[in-house]
């Protein structure tokens, strides 16, 4: 695979310097390369947002760092978890004396380098509180929603979470809304052609060409089924054939739809997924009331499509419309 | 020449040098096992931390066990991330705990250290034996080292048995379904090949028992 | 290729329907569904803006109508210029009273149609003035300038156009500033791996894996040179070689940098690819005031990258700070 | 029989019918001599202009000469855009008003269509002999036919002409090198191969000779 790297032991150090160097606004004092967050300080005594996760899914994680949105991102090396340390330094560069809400992605590294980081963290007089996103609902039945990953849905807890720390609101009501928000969204993914970590050289998970895995996860974790590659149409009724037992719809519900390519989609096609999704989702009687279309949430060069619900409330609905700043997302006032 | 009980920690960075040169020798061999369940990385995250490990000894010319251990327990936990730098650092952090202000490493000090180091893993990563996890490699190996000197059995004896009872709780993990981890989402489909990181953790166990006992009787 | 498409001859059809199904705004009057733009109307009497061109660029050509930038966009197929009509409908869409500005890319097909869209437009009415684009160093020795392709360097001159309009300015104004910012752009690409008409089933052009191809065009049209693929800092200096004897710059000119990914590029690497570019340019004694990485102008899922360099002056500086909003920019006030 | 000299335009469609068959039928060879030095897409543009034209002709049941020719213009210039919509659509616009209240098709009006559609192409596109575009189809064929008849010949024979001279302007392209259009970004590479608009003017020029021929002598 033909890449526009340097040495591909150290593309994450190489993508730091050129985040930094495009957004100088985003180089934070930290002595750990390993957090990027937003120097231009927000309000003193306002509660800290940060998250982190692998690299590879760019713009996520650190491309959701700015007003409205989260303050520091702990980055790991290429789909593996931060270390606890830089977990740690993102808070300690998150914290203005209110607290931080850690809002990351159900995955066993990131579990325990947060958990590590926290107990570090109280040591150091730093209150952090957690959420957990677990929105990929093709990772564990409905019966383990506790052994669900986190996927895109967490861009939604991400904006809700960093609405309500904008507003003003206390830790406990930035880690509530954040909750709120991720208990109300589901996600699931289909995967058309697999992606390589430039370290290892060559791809570790296969899907032929005519081929799609339905409910892939995002570093090519097996999905629920392999089948022939259908139209979007019909991708788009798989998809919410998956979501919506999980997670019924109501009549008149009023939701929240993100559709991402997973990196080497074109944005042409996730226009045509999309129509096709609100087309199926208004004939079930939903009403789309915010839409999300681009590369948002992606893995490396890995060709497919995530599908995110979110049911809305007002609360859910004010936090997604207020303004935000950031690489992968802007709300304009 | 005789076999001796114990030996000196003040030269202990042997041990170290020795699992950096076992997992460095694995890298790909462990990926190739992860990527059959997982994503493939395992080698590549265990063989960058082992060789910070290797670079921050350099830099400081430790000879210590202590203080190889510690340079361990720091590059897994401040410089690799993932699962493995919390699971393992957490791991050697109790050897170097134990072995701190210690001159002689002897039979009961080695089986304090790796009971500690099972238990912090334990209580960090929540994973049983049966999930399908290093788990399954560490749990046995450190019962099989506990018992055999309790059944009077010698340093050597015990290690030996812990490499043992290591292999079998890694090859034990060949036909599980993992409950944990990113093969927890295969389901049965993850049935058929053993688990990469009980694969890793016998190769650890197994490096520190051989290059103990090629010190005790050389 | 696995595609997220329904039929591959109607592709643009679809996409149309999932703009429109997304951005409501978007969404015409127009009876021409092959016109895209801004419904929510902007002042009175300002100058109209309008460009087209083929499908399959995403964010670009549509993807650049809104506040601050164009009015009206006319979509053709893939890779294939819009229709006289569709031009027509665009201008006629755009037109305020003070005069359509038309900015597009030198292209045959976009040549004649537009032509024969500006008579009919006359013959209605219609003022129409147009700036055609020509930023692609590779595609025609600087002795020829007139012949060279227009490519990512439109999105600054639709951007300083767009400013221009938005500030007031006349048609013949617009015009001269659209002008001035083409006329100070020099781009660049490099292709790393072909891409797929959906219609055509297959590629019309191959890049080995291993080799890439320098100075590609956005429709794979060859470039200067193939060669074994190097390292992202020798990308840079390479593309750099063949702007800058074109385009000198004297030690301390401001200048914008846009990087953008030609489709399949994870953005991670166009960060490592802007770090290095910066660097050298730098090196150089160059100062750069803005930065655009991303997939900002594209060719389906092709792998690759392109460079565009803008010489600044503060009209051009203030026009790029202009605040903007749309699916491929969004620049905040 | 003998051969007839002209020919009613009031049920002309016939003409416009044998050039959306012959364009359908060379959709794909189109499109692979355009791969060869442009994007590969001639063949699918012509094709959808003309399956347009023909959908357009059935829906308003069109039976004369001018109709079809404007229902092709129509297609071409109203629907597929890109660089044939506009060339071959003004191209076709001069037979349509060629032909505009006329009830016969002669030598004459032919030759009169012909020069202005080559007029109009030359005016829009810009593009000279020797550019290595549909221009070294379209302008030699023209001048055959035109010489032709004021040589004598009929209008079977001036459009036999027009046929040949098509041919041998599509072949002559092939040593060219492309100054105009995407393949002249290629230089010296372009040579080699015929261009893709030269090989469907000629294909168009021949059907229209073949199909007129037919009638006039069945
Ligand atoms: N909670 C846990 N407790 C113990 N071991 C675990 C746990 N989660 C994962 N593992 C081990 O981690 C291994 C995978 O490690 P690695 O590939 O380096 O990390 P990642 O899964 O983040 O890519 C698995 O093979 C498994 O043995
Ligand atoms: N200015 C021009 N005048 C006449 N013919 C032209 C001109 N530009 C291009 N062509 C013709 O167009 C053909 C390509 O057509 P097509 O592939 O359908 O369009 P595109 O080049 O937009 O993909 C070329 O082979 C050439 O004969
Ligand atoms: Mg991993
Ligand atoms: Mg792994
Ligand atoms: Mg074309
Ligand atoms: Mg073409």
């Amino acid at each position: 695979m033909n890449r526009v790297i340097n040495d591909p032991e150290k593309v994450v150090e190489d993508m730091v310097r050129g985040i930094v160097a495009a957004h100088p606004e985003m180089a934070l004092d930290s002595a750990n390369p390993r957090v990027i967050g937003v120097a231009t300080k927000k309000p003193e005594g306002s509660v800290g947002l940060v998250t982190g996760g692998g690299s590879g899914h760019e713009p996520a994680f650190l491309g959701y760092v700015g007003p409205g949105l989260l303050d520091a991102v702990a980055v790991g090396e290429i789909f593996s978890s931060p270390t606890a340390k830089s977990f740690l330094d993102a808070f300690k560069a998150a914290d203005r004396g209110a607290g931080v809400a850690c809002l990351y992605g159900n995955y066993a590294g990131d579990n325990m380098n947060v958990k590590m980081a926290v107990k570090m963290a109280a040591a150091q007089g730093i209150a952090v509180k957690t959420v957990v996103a677990n929105d990929d609902v093709a990772s564990a039945p409905k019966t383990e929603r506790e052994k669900r990953r986190g996927v895109a849905g967490e861009i939604v807890m991400w904006k809700c979470g960093g609405a309500r720390a904008a507003l003003g609101g206390s830790l406990d009501e930035v880690i509530a809304t954040a909750q709120k928000a991720i208990d109300a969204t589901r996600s699931v993914g289909i995967g058309l052609s697999a992606c390589t970590i430039p370290a290892a050289g060559k791809a570790n998970f296969h899907i032929a060409d005519g081929e799609m895995e339905v409910g892939i996860g995002h570093h090519g974790e097996h999905g629920v089924q392999v089948t022939k590659t259908v139209s979007s149409r019909d991708m788009a009724k798989m998809m919410l054939d998956i979501i919506l037992p999980d997670f019924p719809l109501a009549k008149g519900d009023e939701v929240s739809v993100l559709v991402s390519g997973l990196g080497a989609t074109p944005l042409m096609e996730q226009y045509i997924f999309y129509a096709d999704v609100a087309e199926q989702l208004e004939a079930a009687g939903a009403v789309v009331a915010f839409r999300f279309v681009g590369n948002l949430f992606t893995s490396l060069e890995m060709n497919g499509i995530t599908l995110t619900l979110t049911r809305l409330d007002d609360e859910l609905k004010a936090c997604l419309a207020h303004p935000c700043s950031s690489i992968g997302l802007k709300v304009l006032a | 020449m005789t076999t001796a009980v114990s030996l000196p920690l003040s030269d202990g960075r042997f041990i170290v040098d020795a699992l950096v040169a076992t997992i460095r020798a694995n890298r790909d061999y462990l990926s190739e096992i992860d990527a059959a369940t997982g994503d493939g990385d395992h080698g590549i995250n265990m063989a960058k931390g082992f060789a910070l490990c290797a670079e921050r000894m350099d830099a400081e010319d430790v000879r210590g066990a202590s203080d190889a251990f510690e340079a361990l327990t720091m590059a897994l936990m401040d410089d690799i991330g993932g699962s493995m730098g919390p699971l393992y650092g957490s791991f050697f952090l109790e050897f170097q705990l134990a072995f701190t202000g210690r001159d002689t490493l002897d039979a009961a000090l080695f089986g304090q250290a790796l009971a500690a180091g099972v238990a912090s893993v334990k209580e960090l990563g929540g994973a049983k034996v049966g999930d399908k996890t290093l788990m399954d490699t560490l749990v046995p190996a450190e019962v099989a080292y506990r018992e055999t000197l309790a059944g009077g059995g010698d340093f050597i004896e015990a290690l030996a048995a812990m490499s043992t009872a290591a292999e079998q709780g890694k090859d034990s993990t060949k036909d599980m379904q993992a409950r944990i981890g990113r093969a927890a989402r295969l389901g049965e489909r993850s049935i058929g090949t053993v688990d990469a990181g009980a694969t890793s953790c016998f190769l650890i166990l197994k490096s520190m028992a051989d290059s103990i006992t090629r010190r005790l009787a050389p």
